[in-house]
């Protein structure tokens, strides 16, 4: 028989997603199963998931794997979904009990070891001193993700790191090179600055190479989220310190083979966490951080 | 139908009490910037009487119209109507007190339909909806009435720019119910048009209507006013009862000396033929077979729509031919692109002026040199030198009124364009120039000079080609006259040979 | 006299007006013919009720978005003023304001808004282009700001379920196009103030001498566009259940881009309210039948680019043939 | 509002055109004092050659942009066509291309986009805002399916150090602004075809009659405007390194925003080179003010949009007052 079951992920255009896809892809090729790849045009696009969703619904999805960009929004909309079909979030959580499984990464915990990171990276810089000021840059306001990861971070500081000062709390607008002119006005107007975490793949492409471009790497920490070749180099060169790594191919994978599980009537797990990993330029080489890092996407 | 509202109700009949004056001005000035448009002038208009103002171009008679009209806003000087003093600060008050005006530049919306352009402003509305039909029947009937041949139902833009100025003056008429202003109607208009235009102006004033009316056309003023006022240079420098004046002593007051004659007309001995047209049909025209020679104008006189203006766009590359040949001075040629056409020797100033012939916010300089651009380019860059001097010494022969050639042209009087449009020919060294219309609201001093200069053009071995709708002027200047009615070219008559009745009937083909 | 002739051309064009508006909807009707035949699932109920759900706010916002255009104006700000005003709902509702109290400020937010960028053309000369941009990026700072750069969650279902609750057989937000699309269409072709935004777009100097009140005419084409913004931001609002300033990004690009595909002419006093409609519609169905073809969705940018350019230029040369 | 006194402005204006230049670089200059006096970091020589940096960009983007408007159009597709550009060119380098043929043929795609806009608009009849807006559609869809939606990392340090170093005491980027600037000036000013522009912006059918090359100068002014947006593409490339199909979103509204601050009408004929780049620094120094007194992103946005409604309006106003 054959079957149908979309993947729906926030935004088509970032290497992040596309490592999902990928994941996707090849569960399906292995499970012989048909996985259109959807997705909004962007992380802050809530109205276009949900007209994705409708559509796939009404197109004869046997299931779906979603990863909601909004918690609360996509609550009803899922719920909607699951009456027709199983639904499988993957990476993201939304508000709703009608998912099948739900195969996430607690991004809020990815800030907190994104926090555990910088100050790891500032003491092992300053000779174990953790204090100093730091700063927070975050690509485009309005994603529900990029928010929580900001939540952990902060909340991460003010509980374990009394000594680091979060002096700019900077929101892009979805530019690399908004990104890289925000990191070089940081390291102009505080002199001081121990560390940065950046909390996506663009974000830290653009302060990776603020920091390349005024070789500041031995002197200002950064800690970036997500990977793909551009940061791996910087991590190498030592320009950013740590990346918070989650395992998206595996959601891609998983969320695929769970979901065609859960068309069999199969019993399934219902809530898988994926994990976030530190990245460090002393693990990178470790095979772990090695299949992390470098993901078959073709 | 003449002088009823739009709705329909008539308009009282102003009993003209021939002392009281219905509109008054004191001291009334306007300044633009550094430009002195008008100078403190008083005058009175009487109730019912048409009263016509005359000028050179730039003398200052829009600047007026505008005022009284609410377009533009006075510098200081009073207005009173009927005695009380009024603001008149926007069209809309004017139009409240009866006033209205038929502007210069026809100014309605080329998008809107004859009727909506008519109503404009004062549309028939039922339950808060537009009466659409009501309107253009109205409209039909108003323009029917007026002896108007025009659809109401059609957009603006589908009607000629002269037929756009009858329905300018038709709509003026239903609103301008107790105070008319025309200025320069006649324009665009030709002998018939004007005809209407001129029994209509005589129905508003039984109705007791005042109107002003403006025209560099001296006949007109003697023909149809009561009193004329003449403005020089800003300032108002006198007001006749037009009986006791004569054509030579408003022209010696307009232009402070006296001009014995308008049309100035030279022989030259025809020489080798420049252009020659066999059997060519185009977009508006078929079957044209005309030549021009050097040191000779060709007129071409027609009605309105005649097929004149297309005839000559081809002759020019701006529209392709669709049969028939052209020869240049004895060759074959295809003119497929206005750049062609000037390599050749061929320049056109065209009919309009603010459509076709000007770039009217960029410079008077620019617009000057624009056609001759790739003659004075060196090295890919206009010098400033050649830019400047050429400009500078066409503003100067032709005597524009101008701050300079930095100058935009938008800020030019009507007449003063009209001589850029003409003006940026000069420079370029074609042989055949082809006027369209090059007189359009330019005064008796300038049009003089403009017919010296076709003269001059001649003399130099140049051949013309002349479009006007002002008989008398193709009249007097062309050594051949070619008819034009509804595309083809009807009669061909050399200097003088045909009468103007002859001429007028074969142009509207009775 | 050449009257009689221009008189035949024009008459053809003006009853060729409404055939072309037909011609757009046979389009319209065209593209649902083939996706139809080529998708088992583009005609059923379900995926119909989508299509009208999914095309509706950008169809409002194109229909506001006109009355702008017509007057030769354009008006930026909407995709950021539904951001905004869905900001606002979520805000209102969450501090217990009532649905009918949270609809009414809203709009008239959206009213306010309008009438700034009228005060920004009409009393300080500025040009539409730029009083609308920056309104765009300053209202998205206010939203912003507002949410602290997070969303605002909406608990009250009554307005959230009525952006999926159907009446009589249609979806509700397809209902609110018809809510909004006939005043619209009244006010644009049958009332003078409608009238007057054509007048003014297509010469303004001419209106004015008419005694037609310009600038009120100007206020009122950007207060029905901002208005039309924040009635579509209430239902997104209600679609999406949340609050975020970010939301509708590009969404003015997609109204200017489903005004123009529906005859409206940037240039001003050409524009109708059915065409917009027709055009947001024809976007939509692109997008939802890429969808069930399962096309890329890289493809699927591609082919919109290439199809808004075939349908202009058809669309062009019909019109020019008239 | 009337016609007169719109002519009354403009007419003083050409004469004060070259102190309103100078007016706006006084703006610029009054943004930087103040700057220098509230904040210890902005006047260091390490700030302003990033200042320099960050305003190289959006200042080439907006001279390209400006040639378009003269005309009376406008070209959206600059943002997408920066971001492509920055595809091309890290697909060339990473398919070891040198960086001669890469920068050859980046060129080369910018010259073919534009002639591809001046196509549509000049051959098939488009409005300029929508052909632009189709490729802005399409050209984001191309990148990104020739990166499959992720980036290309650009391993040449040879290219991307050329945007970090410098020359002569100057950010390579700025030189770059002045390549740019130099030709564009004399182009726009003081050549034929610069002339022809301002004529075809001013009155397209006056222009023909006169012998102007329409067509050819339409062409001419896109395929400007896109040499220019690819040439950004590769500076934006060297500087992030990267070649990445969603970048430069939005950009289009930043060049158009720039030209008009600088001075461009948007109904063409009025405009100049270096207005636009005037603006540009502008828009650059207001957010490297906001960051370097850190003021909050949000807040960021709000105050861009109110400083381009005020520089626009007492911009007017002096015009106006001349
Ligand atoms: N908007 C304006 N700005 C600056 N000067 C102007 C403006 N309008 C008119 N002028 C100047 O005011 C003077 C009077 O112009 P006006 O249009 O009243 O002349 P006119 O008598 O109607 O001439 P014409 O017969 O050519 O129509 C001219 O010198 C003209 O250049
Ligand atoms: N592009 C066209 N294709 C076909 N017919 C056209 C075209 N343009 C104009 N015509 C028709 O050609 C005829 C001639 O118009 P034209 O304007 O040339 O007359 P004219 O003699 O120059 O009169 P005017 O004094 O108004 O300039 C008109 O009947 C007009 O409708
Ligand atoms: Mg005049
Ligand atoms: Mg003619």
């Amino acid at each position: 028989e054959d079957y149908t079951i979309p993947i729906i992920v926030k935004d088509t255009t970032s290497f992040y997603w596309q490592i999902v896809l990928a994941g996707a892809r090849k569960a399906g090729t292995d499970l012989g199963v048909n996985v259109p790849e959807l997705g909004a045009q962007s992380e802050a696009d809530i109205n276009g998931q949900i007209s994705i969703i409708e559509n796939a619904v009404s197109s004869g999805a046997n299931a779906l794997v979603v990863a909601p960009t909004e918690f609360k929004a996509l609550g009803k909309p899922i719920d909607e979904a699951a009456k027709s079909v199983p639904v499988i979030g993957i990476d993201s959580g939304a508000d709703s009990k009608a998912f099948t499984s739900f195969l996430t990464t607690d991004n809020v915990q990815g800030g907190r070891i994104a926090a555990d990171g910088l100050a790891a990276a500032i003491g092992a810089a300053n000779g174990g001193k953790v204090e100093g000021d730091v700063a927070l840059i975050t690509n485009l306001p309005g994603a529900g993700s990029l928010e929580q990861r900001a939540q952990g971070f902060k909340e991460q500081l003010a509980a374990k790191y009394p000594g680091l000062k979060l002096v700019a709390d900077k929101v892009g607008d979805g530019q690399a090179t908004t990104a890289l002119n925000i990191m070089t006005d940081l390291l102009t107007a505080n002199p001081d600055l121990k560390g940065v975490f950046a909390s996506n793949l663009i974000a830290a492409q653009g302060a990776g190479q603020a920091i390349a471009e005024n070789k500041m790497g031995d002197k200002v920490g950064l800690i970036g989220f997500d990977n793909d070749d551009k940061l791996v180099g910087f991590l190498k060169d030592g320009v950013i310190d740590a990346l918070v790594v989650q395992d998206p191919y595996r959601m891609g994978y998983d969320g695929i083979k769970t979901a065609l599980a859960a068309v069999k009537k199969e019993k399934v797990e219902a809530f898988v966490d994926t994990g976030a990993n530190l990245v460090t330029t002393a693990n990178m080489n470790e095979p772990r951080a090695q299949e992390l890092l470098y993901p078959k996407v073709k | 139908m003449v002088g009823t509202n739009p709705h329909g109700q008539a308009a009282e009949a102003v009993v003209a009490t021939a002392s009281v004056p219905i509109l008054e001005l004191r001291g009334l000035e306007k300044r633009y910037g550094a430009t002195h448009a008008l100078k403190p002038a008083d005058l009175a208009f009487v109730s019912g009487e048409i009263h016509a103002i005359v000028g050179e171009n730039g003398a200052g008679k829009s600047t007026l119209i505008k005022l009284l009209t609410g377009v533009i806003t006075r510098t200081s000087g009073e207005v009173f109507w009927e005695g009380q003093p009024v603001a008149l600060a926007t069209p809309h008050e004017a139009i409240e007190f009866g006033i209205n005006a038929v502007h210069q530049e026809v100014v309605l919306c080329r998008h809107l339909t004859v009727a909506a352009n008519m109503f404009l402003g004062d549309e028939a509305v039922g339950f808060g909806l537009l009466r659409k039909g009501e309107m253009t029947r109205k409209a039909q009937a108003i323009l029917d009435d007026l002896g108007f041949d025009l659809p109401a139902h059609v957009l603006l833009g589908d009607l000629t720019i002269g037929q756009q100025q009858l329905i300018a003056t038709a709509r003026a008429a239903i609103r301008g119910t107790r105070f008319l202003i025309f200025d320069e109607p006649t324009a665009y208009l030709t002998r018939t048009e004007a005809a209407q235009l001129f029994a209509l102006i005589r129905r508003l004033k039984e109705r007791g209507v005042t109107i002003v009316y403006i025209s560099h056309r001296l006949e007109e003023v003697f023909e149809l006013s009561d009193r004329v006022s003449i403005l020089r240079d800003g300032t108002l420098v006198g007001t006749r009862v037009t009986a006791e004046t004569n054509e030579t002593e408003l022209i010696s007051l307009m232009i402070n000396r006296s001009l014995e004659q308008i049309y100035h007309k030279e022989f030259f001995p025809a020489g080798d033929v420049l252009i020659e047209t066999k059997n060519l049909s185009g977009p508006g025209f078929r079957d044209v077979s005309l030549s021009v020679r050097a040191g000779q104008i060709v007129g071409l006189y027609g009605l309105i729509g005649a097929g004149r203006s297309e005839f000559v766009m081809s002759l020019f590359g701006r529209h392709r031919k669709t049969g028939g040949s052209i020869f240049w001075q004895g060759k074959e040629v295809d003119i497929r692109s206005e750049r062609e056409a000037m390599d050749l020797g061929i320049a056109l100033a065209p009919e309009s002026r603010r459509d076709q012939g000007l770039c009217i916010n960029l410079p008077v300089g620019f617009n000057l040199n624009l056609p001759i651009f790739p003659h004075i380019t060196m090295a890919g860059l206009v010098p400033f030198s050649a830019d400047r001097q050429r400009a500078d010494r066409q503003i100067a022969d032709l005597q524009v009124k101008t701050s300079g050639r930095g100058a935009l042209v938008s800020s030019l009087s009507g007449g003063n364009q009209q001589k850029i449009v003409i003006g940026k020919w000069l420079n370029h060294g074609a042989r055949l120039f082809i006027f369209d219309e090059p007189t359009v609201g330019v005064d008796v001093g300038t049009k003089a000079e403009i017919y010296r200069l076709l003269a001059r053009l001649l003399a130099e071995g140049a051949g013309i080609i002349l479009i006007s709708s002002y008989l008398p002027e193709v009249y007097e200047l062309a050594d051949e006259l070619h008819v034009f009615r509804r595309g083809e070219d009807v009669a061909r008559h050399a200097y003088h040979t045909a009468s103007h009745e002859e001429i007028l009937s074969e142009a509207i083909g009775v | 006299m050449s009257t009689d002739t221009k008189t035949a051309t024009v008459a053809r064009k003006s009853s060729a007006n409404w055939l072309f508006g037909l011609t757009l909807l046979g389009l319209l009707l065209a593209m649902c013919i083939v996706l139809s035949l080529t998708t088992k699932s583009f005609l059923t109920e379900a995926n119909i009720m989508n299509l009208m759900r999914q095309g509706a706010m950008i169809a409002i916002l194109a229909v506001g978005e006109t009355f702008v255009i017509i007057t030769t104006g354009i008006d930026l700000s909407v995709g950021a003023v539904v951001g905004f005003c869905t900001v606002i709902a979520a805000w209102l509702l969450t501090h217990d304001f009532s649905i009918m109290t949270t609809v009414i400020i809203t709009l008239g937010v959206g009213v306010a808004i309008g009438m700034f960028h009228g005060f920004g053309i009409v009393q300080m000369g500025l040009p539409p282009f730029i009083i609308t941009l920056a309104t765009l990026t300053s209202l998205r700072g206010i939203g912003l700001l507002i949410t602290n750069g997070a969303t605002i969650n909406i608990v009250n279902d009554t307005f959230t379920e009525f952006s999926r609750n159907d009446f009589m057989g249609l979806p509700n937000l397809f209902w609110m196009v018809i809510l909004v699309g006939v005043p619209a269409y009244i006010f644009l072709h049958h009332s003078r103030y409608g009238r007057y935004i054509f007048a003014v777009g297509s010469n303004m100097e001419a209106a004015r001498l008419s005694g037609v009140n310009v600038k009120l005419t100007v206020y009122l084409a950007y207060t029905l566009s901002s208005t039309c913004a924040a009635f579509v931001g209430l239902l997104l609002a209600a679609r999406i259940g949340v609050g975020n300033a970010m939301q509708a990004d590009g969404w003015e690009l997609q109204a200017i881009a489903s005004s123009v595909i529906g005859g409206t002419s940037l240039f001003g006093a050409i524009g109708s309210v059915h065409g917009p409609l027709i055009g947001a519609f024809i976007l939509a169905t692109i997008n939802n039948g890429a969808n069930l073809l399962n096309v890329n969705s890289f493809w699927q940018r591609i082919i919109t680019g290439l199809l808004i350019i075939l349908i202009v230029y058809f669309d062009q040369l019909r019109r020019r043939r008239g």
